[in-house]
Protein backbone atom coordinates (compact mmCIF):
# COMPACT_ATOMS: atom_id res chain seq x y z
CA UNK A 1 0.00 0.00 0.00
CA UNK A 2 1.27 2.78 -1.23
CA UNK A 3 -1.11 6.16 -0.54
CA UNK A 4 -1.33 9.48 -0.08
CA UNK A 5 -4.67 10.61 2.04
CA UNK A 6 -6.25 13.34 3.45
CA UNK A 7 -8.12 11.12 6.46
CA UNK A 8 -6.50 10.73 9.60
CA UNK A 9 -4.05 7.78 9.40
CA UNK A 10 -5.00 4.54 12.30
CA UNK A 11 -2.68 3.07 13.70
CA UNK A 12 -3.20 -0.40 11.87
CA UNK A 13 -3.42 1.09 8.32
CA UNK A 14 -0.22 0.22 7.67
CA UNK A 15 0.41 -2.30 9.96
CA UNK A 16 -2.14 -4.50 8.14
CA UNK A 17 -0.93 -3.89 4.88
CA UNK A 18 2.25 -5.89 5.94
CA UNK A 19 0.97 -8.53 7.84
CA UNK A 20 2.07 -12.38 6.43
CA UNK A 21 2.59 -15.48 8.34
CA UNK A 22 6.28 -15.75 7.85
CA UNK A 23 6.70 -12.14 9.14
CA UNK A 24 7.93 -12.56 12.58
CA UNK A 25 9.11 -8.98 12.43
CA UNK A 26 6.95 -5.93 12.17
CA UNK A 27 8.76 -2.09 11.93
CA UNK A 28 6.50 0.49 12.31
CA UNK A 29 7.29 4.25 11.73
CA UNK A 30 4.86 7.18 12.98
CA UNK A 31 5.98 11.04 11.84
CA UNK A 32 3.62 12.81 14.59
CA UNK A 33 3.40 16.61 14.69
CA UNK A 34 5.67 18.25 16.78
CA UNK A 35 4.48 21.28 19.12
CA UNK A 36 8.08 23.06 18.28
CA UNK A 37 10.26 23.26 15.82
CA UNK A 38 13.55 24.28 17.14
CA UNK A 39 12.22 25.62 20.12
CA UNK A 40 9.61 27.74 17.93
CA UNK A 41 6.21 26.89 19.04
CA UNK A 42 3.93 24.87 16.51
CA UNK A 43 0.08 26.03 15.82
CA UNK A 44 -0.60 23.29 13.11
CA UNK A 45 1.13 21.89 9.86
CA UNK A 46 0.22 21.85 6.66
CA UNK A 47 0.98 19.39 3.80
CA UNK A 48 0.97 19.10 0.18
CA UNK A 49 1.32 16.38 -2.09
CA UNK A 50 1.48 15.93 -5.65
CA UNK A 51 0.00 12.02 -4.85
CA UNK A 52 0.53 10.56 -8.29
CA UNK A 53 3.78 11.35 -8.51
CA UNK A 54 4.45 10.74 -4.48
CA UNK A 55 2.69 6.90 -4.83
CA UNK A 56 5.00 6.19 -7.37
CA UNK A 57 8.09 6.90 -5.57
CA UNK A 58 6.64 5.24 -2.92
CA UNK A 59 6.58 2.16 -4.67
CA UNK A 60 9.64 2.94 -6.63
CA UNK A 61 10.97 3.34 -2.51
CA UNK A 62 9.86 -0.55 -2.12
CA UNK A 63 11.45 -1.28 -5.29
CA UNK A 64 14.86 -0.63 -3.96
CA UNK A 65 14.00 -2.21 -0.51
CA UNK A 66 13.14 -5.14 -2.33
CA UNK A 67 16.10 -5.36 -4.43
CA UNK A 68 18.47 -4.32 -1.14
CA UNK A 69 16.83 -6.46 1.71
CA UNK A 70 14.76 -9.12 -0.41
CA UNK A 71 11.75 -7.58 1.35
CA UNK A 72 8.30 -7.09 -0.12
CA UNK A 73 5.99 -6.33 2.70
CA UNK A 74 6.41 -2.76 2.84
CA UNK A 75 3.17 0.05 2.82
CA UNK A 76 3.29 3.91 3.04
CA UNK A 77 0.74 6.15 3.97
CA UNK A 78 1.23 10.28 4.18
CA UNK A 79 -1.65 12.52 5.05
CA UNK A 80 -2.18 15.66 3.33
CA UNK A 81 -3.98 18.60 4.46
CA UNK A 82 -4.44 20.42 8.11
CA UNK A 83 -2.98 18.55 10.74
CA UNK A 84 -2.60 19.51 14.53
CA UNK A 85 0.40 18.65 16.87
CA UNK A 86 0.02 14.97 17.91
CA UNK A 87 -1.38 13.71 14.64
CA UNK A 88 0.57 11.34 12.40
CA UNK A 89 1.52 13.03 9.30
CA UNK A 90 3.07 10.00 7.81
CA UNK A 91 3.06 5.90 8.44
CA UNK A 92 5.75 3.45 7.26
CA UNK A 93 5.69 -0.28 8.44
CA UNK A 94 7.92 -3.12 7.02
CA UNK A 95 7.53 -6.90 7.74
CA UNK A 96 10.11 -9.16 7.63
CA UNK A 97 11.22 -12.57 9.12
CA UNK A 98 13.66 -11.34 11.13
CA UNK A 99 14.12 -7.73 12.89
CA UNK A 100 17.60 -6.89 12.06
CA UNK A 101 16.41 -6.31 8.14
CA UNK A 102 12.99 -4.45 8.72
CA UNK A 103 14.71 -1.97 11.28
CA UNK A 104 17.26 -1.29 8.57
CA UNK A 105 14.78 -1.13 5.55
CA UNK A 106 12.33 0.62 7.58
CA UNK A 107 14.82 3.50 8.40
CA UNK A 108 15.77 3.29 4.94
CA UNK A 109 11.97 4.31 3.77
CA UNK A 110 12.07 7.11 6.21
CA UNK A 111 15.51 8.38 4.54
CA UNK A 112 13.81 7.88 0.77
CA UNK A 113 10.37 8.98 1.66
CA UNK A 114 11.90 12.50 2.81
CA UNK A 115 14.49 12.45 -0.33
CA UNK A 116 12.66 11.71 -3.42
CA UNK A 117 8.45 11.33 -2.48
CA UNK A 118 7.08 14.66 -3.49
CA UNK A 119 5.26 15.89 -0.38
CA UNK A 120 5.88 19.83 1.11
CA UNK A 121 4.96 20.97 4.81
CA UNK A 122 4.25 24.14 5.77
CA UNK A 123 4.68 25.08 9.34
CA UNK A 124 2.35 27.54 10.82
CA UNK A 125 3.62 28.88 14.24
CA UNK A 126 1.75 30.04 17.43
CA UNK A 127 2.63 33.85 16.69
CA UNK A 128 0.79 33.60 13.58
CA UNK A 129 3.89 33.42 10.90
CA UNK A 130 3.87 30.66 8.35
CA UNK A 131 6.41 29.11 5.65
CA UNK A 132 7.31 26.15 3.47
CA UNK A 133 9.85 24.24 5.14
CA UNK A 134 13.34 24.52 4.32
CA UNK A 135 14.77 22.35 1.70
CA UNK A 136 16.79 18.85 2.20
CA UNK A 137 20.28 19.65 0.75
CA UNK A 138 19.94 16.44 -1.01
CA UNK A 139 17.24 18.64 -3.04
CA UNK A 140 19.74 21.35 -4.01
CA UNK A 141 20.22 21.12 -8.12
CA UNK A 142 20.78 24.08 -10.67
CA UNK A 143 18.53 24.88 -13.52
CA UNK A 144 21.93 25.00 -15.51
CA UNK B 1 1.30 20.52 -28.70
CA UNK B 2 -0.32 21.20 -25.34
CA UNK B 3 0.95 20.48 -21.65
CA UNK B 4 -0.55 20.20 -18.42
CA UNK B 5 1.88 22.40 -15.56
CA UNK B 6 1.59 22.04 -11.96
CA UNK B 7 2.52 24.09 -8.94
CA UNK B 8 3.11 22.75 -5.49
CA UNK B 9 3.85 24.64 -2.25
CA UNK B 10 5.47 27.96 -2.64
CA UNK B 11 5.07 27.99 -6.58
CA UNK B 12 1.52 27.05 -6.12
CA UNK B 13 1.54 29.85 -3.81
CA UNK B 14 3.25 32.53 -5.37
CA UNK B 15 2.02 32.11 -9.20
CA UNK B 16 -1.59 31.82 -7.58
CA UNK B 17 -2.28 28.53 -9.54
CA UNK B 18 -2.36 25.22 -8.93
CA UNK B 19 -2.12 23.96 -12.58
CA UNK B 20 -2.35 25.28 -16.03
CA UNK B 21 -2.64 23.70 -19.83
CA UNK B 22 0.46 25.57 -21.84
CA UNK B 23 0.55 25.60 -25.84
CA UNK B 24 4.10 25.20 -26.73
CA UNK B 25 5.88 24.95 -29.73
CA UNK B 26 7.20 21.04 -30.84
CA UNK B 27 10.37 19.90 -29.41
CA UNK B 28 10.03 22.83 -26.50
CA UNK B 29 12.33 22.16 -23.57
CA UNK B 30 11.23 22.42 -19.61
CA UNK B 31 13.04 25.49 -20.11
CA UNK B 32 10.87 26.84 -22.59
CA UNK B 33 8.60 26.98 -19.25
CA UNK B 34 10.68 28.31 -16.86
CA UNK B 35 11.48 30.98 -19.50
CA UNK B 36 7.86 32.07 -19.75
CA UNK B 37 7.29 31.95 -15.61
CA UNK B 38 10.31 34.10 -15.43
CA UNK B 39 8.81 36.84 -17.50
CA UNK B 40 5.76 36.62 -15.16
CA UNK B 41 7.26 36.08 -12.06
CA UNK B 42 11.07 36.78 -12.35
CA UNK B 43 11.44 35.64 -8.50
CA UNK B 44 10.88 32.06 -9.46
CA UNK B 45 14.91 32.59 -10.73
CA UNK B 46 15.95 31.97 -6.84
CA UNK B 47 14.49 28.73 -6.48
CA UNK B 48 16.32 27.11 -9.54
CA UNK B 49 19.01 26.01 -7.31
CA UNK B 50 16.95 23.85 -4.57
CA UNK B 51 14.02 23.16 -7.43
CA UNK B 52 13.35 19.96 -9.00
CA UNK B 53 11.29 18.96 -12.40
CA UNK B 54 9.17 16.27 -13.19
CA UNK B 55 7.79 14.88 -16.28
CA UNK B 56 4.93 12.30 -16.41
CA UNK B 57 5.75 12.00 -12.86
CA UNK B 58 9.66 11.24 -12.96
CA UNK B 59 12.36 13.75 -12.31
CA UNK B 60 13.93 15.20 -15.47
CA UNK B 61 15.60 18.58 -16.02
CA UNK B 62 15.17 21.94 -17.36
CA UNK B 63 16.74 20.21 -20.96
CA UNK B 64 14.09 17.54 -21.01
CA UNK B 65 12.32 17.38 -24.44
CA UNK B 66 8.85 17.47 -23.89
CA UNK B 67 5.42 15.49 -26.23
CA UNK B 68 2.13 16.42 -26.51
CA UNK B 69 -0.18 15.47 -23.41
CA UNK B 70 3.10 15.21 -21.08
CA UNK B 71 2.05 16.74 -17.38
CA UNK B 72 5.25 18.63 -15.67
CA UNK B 73 5.67 19.56 -12.55
CA UNK B 74 7.62 22.33 -10.97
CA UNK B 75 8.56 20.78 -7.37
CA UNK B 76 10.44 23.00 -4.31
CA UNK B 77 12.02 21.72 -2.02
CA UNK B 78 10.66 18.91 0.00
CA UNK B 79 10.04 18.54 3.35
CA UNK B 80 13.59 18.92 5.10
CA UNK B 81 15.20 15.71 5.54
CA UNK B 82 16.49 16.97 8.93
CA UNK B 83 12.71 16.76 10.64
CA UNK B 84 11.08 13.67 11.63
CA UNK C 1 5.75 0.73 31.00
CA UNK C 2 7.53 -1.91 30.99
CA UNK C 3 5.22 -5.11 31.19
CA UNK C 4 4.49 -8.80 31.06
CA UNK C 5 0.78 -9.44 30.52
CA UNK C 6 -1.29 -12.68 29.47
CA UNK C 7 -3.31 -10.37 27.75
CA UNK C 8 -3.48 -10.01 23.81
CA UNK C 9 -1.22 -6.41 23.02
CA UNK C 10 -3.10 -4.07 21.27
CA UNK C 11 -1.68 -1.97 18.74
CA UNK C 12 -1.62 1.33 20.87
CA UNK C 13 -0.51 0.00 23.92
CA UNK C 14 3.39 0.69 23.61
CA UNK C 15 2.35 4.04 21.30
CA UNK C 16 0.57 5.69 23.59
CA UNK C 17 3.15 5.34 26.33
CA UNK C 18 5.55 7.36 24.45
CA UNK C 19 3.57 10.02 22.72
CA UNK C 20 4.42 13.28 23.99
CA UNK C 21 4.43 16.89 22.50
CA UNK C 22 8.02 17.10 21.38
CA UNK C 23 8.01 13.49 19.91
CA UNK C 24 8.17 13.80 16.19
CA UNK C 25 9.20 10.26 15.57
CA UNK C 26 8.05 6.98 16.92
CA UNK C 27 9.48 3.68 15.81
CA UNK C 28 7.43 1.03 16.64
CA UNK C 29 8.55 -2.81 17.06
CA UNK C 30 6.05 -5.80 17.01
CA UNK C 31 7.21 -9.17 17.13
CA UNK C 32 4.50 -11.63 15.53
CA UNK C 33 3.97 -15.61 15.62
CA UNK C 34 5.51 -16.66 12.66
CA UNK C 35 3.77 -19.93 10.80
CA UNK C 36 7.34 -21.43 10.49
CA UNK C 37 10.81 -21.62 12.21
CA UNK C 38 13.20 -22.19 9.63
CA UNK C 39 10.83 -23.84 7.76
CA UNK C 40 9.32 -25.98 9.94
CA UNK C 41 5.63 -25.28 10.72
CA UNK C 42 4.40 -23.96 13.89
CA UNK C 43 1.14 -24.45 15.81
CA UNK C 44 1.86 -22.33 18.27
CA UNK C 45 3.93 -21.12 20.78
CA UNK C 46 3.87 -20.65 24.81
CA UNK C 47 5.58 -17.65 26.46
CA UNK C 48 6.63 -17.71 29.65
CA UNK C 49 8.39 -15.07 31.70
CA UNK C 50 9.91 -14.14 35.37
CA UNK C 51 8.01 -11.10 35.29
CA UNK C 52 9.03 -8.77 38.65
CA UNK C 53 12.91 -9.57 36.48
CA UNK C 54 11.60 -9.02 33.64
CA UNK C 55 10.02 -5.69 34.17
CA UNK C 56 12.96 -4.43 35.95
CA UNK C 57 15.46 -5.79 33.00
CA UNK C 58 13.01 -3.52 30.94
CA UNK C 59 13.52 -0.57 32.78
CA UNK C 60 16.99 -1.11 33.28
CA UNK C 61 17.20 -1.15 29.26
CA UNK C 62 15.11 1.91 28.89
CA UNK C 63 18.22 3.47 31.54
CA UNK C 64 21.13 2.01 28.63
CA UNK C 65 18.94 4.09 26.19
CA UNK C 66 18.63 7.44 28.19
CA UNK C 67 22.48 7.20 28.75
CA UNK C 68 23.49 6.22 24.79
CA UNK C 69 20.44 8.84 23.16
CA UNK C 70 19.41 10.56 25.95
CA UNK C 71 15.94 9.67 25.31
CA UNK C 72 13.11 8.87 27.71
CA UNK C 73 9.94 7.92 25.80
CA UNK C 74 10.51 4.20 25.77
CA UNK C 75 8.11 1.16 26.65
CA UNK C 76 7.92 -2.43 26.55
CA UNK C 77 5.61 -5.17 26.79
CA UNK C 78 5.74 -8.76 26.37
CA UNK C 79 3.10 -11.49 26.23
CA UNK C 80 3.08 -14.53 28.00
CA UNK C 81 0.89 -17.84 27.91
CA UNK C 82 -0.44 -19.38 24.34
CA UNK C 83 0.28 -17.23 21.44
CA UNK C 84 -1.11 -18.45 18.17
CA UNK C 85 0.13 -17.48 14.59
CA UNK C 86 -0.10 -14.06 14.02
CA UNK C 87 -0.84 -12.94 17.53
CA UNK C 88 2.00 -9.91 18.66
CA UNK C 89 4.56 -11.48 21.33
CA UNK C 90 6.04 -8.40 22.05
CA UNK C 91 5.93 -4.42 20.91
CA UNK C 92 8.35 -1.80 21.61
CA UNK C 93 8.42 1.37 21.15
CA UNK C 94 10.49 4.90 21.16
CA UNK C 95 9.83 8.19 20.77
CA UNK C 96 12.30 10.75 19.65
CA UNK C 97 12.43 14.18 18.24
CA UNK C 98 14.26 13.15 15.42
CA UNK C 99 14.21 9.32 13.65
CA UNK C 100 17.75 8.22 13.50
CA UNK C 101 17.85 7.75 16.93
CA UNK C 102 14.29 6.45 17.78
CA UNK C 103 15.29 3.69 15.16
CA UNK C 104 18.78 3.29 16.68
CA UNK C 105 17.51 2.97 19.81
CA UNK C 106 13.93 0.42 19.11
CA UNK C 107 16.60 -1.81 17.50
CA UNK C 108 18.93 -1.66 20.36
CA UNK C 109 15.52 -1.99 22.76
CA UNK C 110 14.98 -5.34 20.90
CA UNK C 111 18.53 -6.60 20.83
CA UNK C 112 18.89 -6.11 24.47
CA UNK C 113 15.69 -7.48 25.34
CA UNK C 114 16.24 -10.77 23.69
CA UNK C 115 19.63 -11.04 25.84
CA UNK C 116 18.70 -10.12 29.37
CA UNK C 117 15.13 -9.78 29.54
CA UNK C 118 13.75 -13.34 31.07
CA UNK C 119 11.05 -14.79 28.92
CA UNK C 120 11.14 -18.35 27.42
CA UNK C 121 9.70 -19.60 24.04
CA UNK C 122 8.51 -23.03 23.70
CA UNK C 123 7.45 -23.83 20.21
CA UNK C 124 4.58 -26.15 19.57
CA UNK C 125 5.02 -28.18 15.77
CA UNK C 126 2.35 -28.77 13.37
CA UNK C 127 3.38 -32.37 14.08
CA UNK C 128 2.87 -32.14 17.23
CA UNK C 129 6.21 -32.11 19.29
CA UNK C 130 7.48 -28.99 21.37
CA UNK C 131 10.57 -27.79 22.57
CA UNK C 132 12.00 -24.53 24.17
CA UNK C 133 13.80 -22.37 21.65
CA UNK C 134 18.02 -22.45 21.21
CA UNK C 135 19.98 -20.55 23.38
CA UNK C 136 21.36 -16.88 22.08
CA UNK C 137 25.00 -17.65 22.30
CA UNK C 138 24.88 -14.53 24.51
CA UNK C 139 24.19 -16.58 27.09
CA UNK C 140 26.81 -19.43 27.23
CA UNK C 141 27.79 -19.15 30.65
CA UNK C 142 30.18 -21.36 32.50
CA UNK C 143 28.82 -22.74 36.26
CA UNK C 144 32.55 -22.48 37.27
CA UNK D 1 18.53 -19.34 56.31
CA UNK D 2 15.66 -19.78 53.98
CA UNK D 3 15.25 -18.77 50.28
CA UNK D 4 13.10 -18.71 47.39
CA UNK D 5 14.15 -20.61 44.49
CA UNK D 6 12.58 -20.23 41.03
CA UNK D 7 12.33 -22.77 38.09
CA UNK D 8 11.73 -21.55 34.72
CA UNK D 9 11.40 -22.90 31.16
CA UNK D 10 12.72 -26.33 30.82
CA UNK D 11 13.89 -26.56 34.34
CA UNK D 12 10.45 -25.95 35.46
CA UNK D 13 9.29 -28.99 33.29
CA UNK D 14 11.98 -31.50 34.58
CA UNK D 15 11.80 -30.66 38.17
CA UNK D 16 8.19 -30.82 38.01
CA UNK D 17 7.76 -27.39 40.26
CA UNK D 18 8.36 -23.81 39.43
CA UNK D 19 9.48 -22.71 42.61
CA UNK D 20 10.02 -24.07 46.44
CA UNK D 21 11.27 -22.59 49.27
CA UNK D 22 14.95 -23.91 50.79
CA UNK D 23 16.68 -24.12 53.44
CA UNK D 24 20.71 -23.45 53.56
CA UNK D 25 23.12 -23.30 55.72
CA UNK D 26 24.18 -19.88 56.82
CA UNK D 27 26.87 -18.26 53.98
CA UNK D 28 25.78 -20.44 51.45
CA UNK D 29 26.44 -20.05 47.77
CA UNK D 30 24.13 -20.28 44.44
CA UNK D 31 26.32 -23.46 43.98
CA UNK D 32 24.90 -25.25 47.08
CA UNK D 33 21.54 -24.98 45.62
CA UNK D 34 22.70 -26.58 42.11
CA UNK D 35 24.65 -29.59 44.49
CA UNK D 36 21.35 -30.07 45.70
CA UNK D 37 19.75 -29.86 42.14
CA UNK D 38 22.26 -32.12 40.18
CA UNK D 39 21.71 -34.96 43.19
CA UNK D 40 17.94 -35.09 42.74
CA UNK D 41 18.27 -34.36 38.23
CA UNK D 42 21.62 -35.21 37.26
CA UNK D 43 21.11 -34.02 33.66
CA UNK D 44 20.66 -30.25 34.80
CA UNK D 45 24.20 -30.17 35.00
CA UNK D 46 23.93 -30.59 31.15
CA UNK D 47 22.58 -26.75 31.44
CA UNK D 48 25.19 -25.18 33.65
CA UNK D 49 26.63 -23.75 30.41
CA UNK D 50 24.27 -22.05 29.09
CA UNK D 51 21.97 -21.27 32.26
CA UNK D 52 22.13 -17.94 34.35
CA UNK D 53 21.37 -18.09 37.54
CA UNK D 54 19.67 -14.79 39.63
CA UNK D 55 19.89 -13.59 43.28
CA UNK D 56 16.65 -10.62 44.03
CA UNK D 57 16.23 -10.23 40.43
CA UNK D 58 19.72 -9.45 39.17
CA UNK D 59 22.15 -11.96 37.36
CA UNK D 60 24.44 -13.34 40.20
CA UNK D 61 26.79 -16.77 39.33
CA UNK D 62 26.73 -19.68 41.27
CA UNK D 63 29.80 -17.54 43.90
CA UNK D 64 27.21 -15.47 44.38
CA UNK D 65 26.80 -15.49 48.67
CA UNK D 66 22.99 -15.77 49.56
CA UNK D 67 20.94 -14.42 52.52
CA UNK D 68 18.08 -15.07 54.25
CA UNK D 69 14.80 -14.41 52.40
CA UNK D 70 16.68 -14.16 48.84
CA UNK D 71 15.10 -15.26 45.66
CA UNK D 72 17.12 -17.36 43.50
CA UNK D 73 15.99 -18.11 39.89
CA UNK D 74 17.62 -20.34 37.43
CA UNK D 75 17.56 -18.89 33.91
CA UNK D 76 17.75 -21.34 31.17
CA UNK D 77 18.57 -19.67 27.86
CA UNK D 78 16.59 -17.10 26.76
CA UNK D 79 14.73 -16.55 23.66
CA UNK D 80 16.85 -17.35 20.30
CA UNK D 81 18.21 -13.95 19.81
CA UNK D 82 18.16 -14.85 15.99
CA UNK D 83 13.83 -15.12 15.46
CA UNK D 84 12.12 -12.20 15.24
Amino acid sequence: MFKITSEEIELGDVIRAVEAGDAGAIVHFLGVVRNNTEGREVSYLEYEAYPPMAEKKMAEIAEEIHEKWGLDRVAMIHRVGRLEIGEVSVAVAVASPHRKEAFEACHYAMNRLKQIVPIWKREVWADGEEEWVKPDPVFFQSKA
Amino acid sequence: MKVKVKYFAVLHEELDRDEEDMDLPEGATVRVILDRLEAEWPEIAEYYDVMQTSVNWEYATPDSELSDGDEVAFIPPVTGGQDV
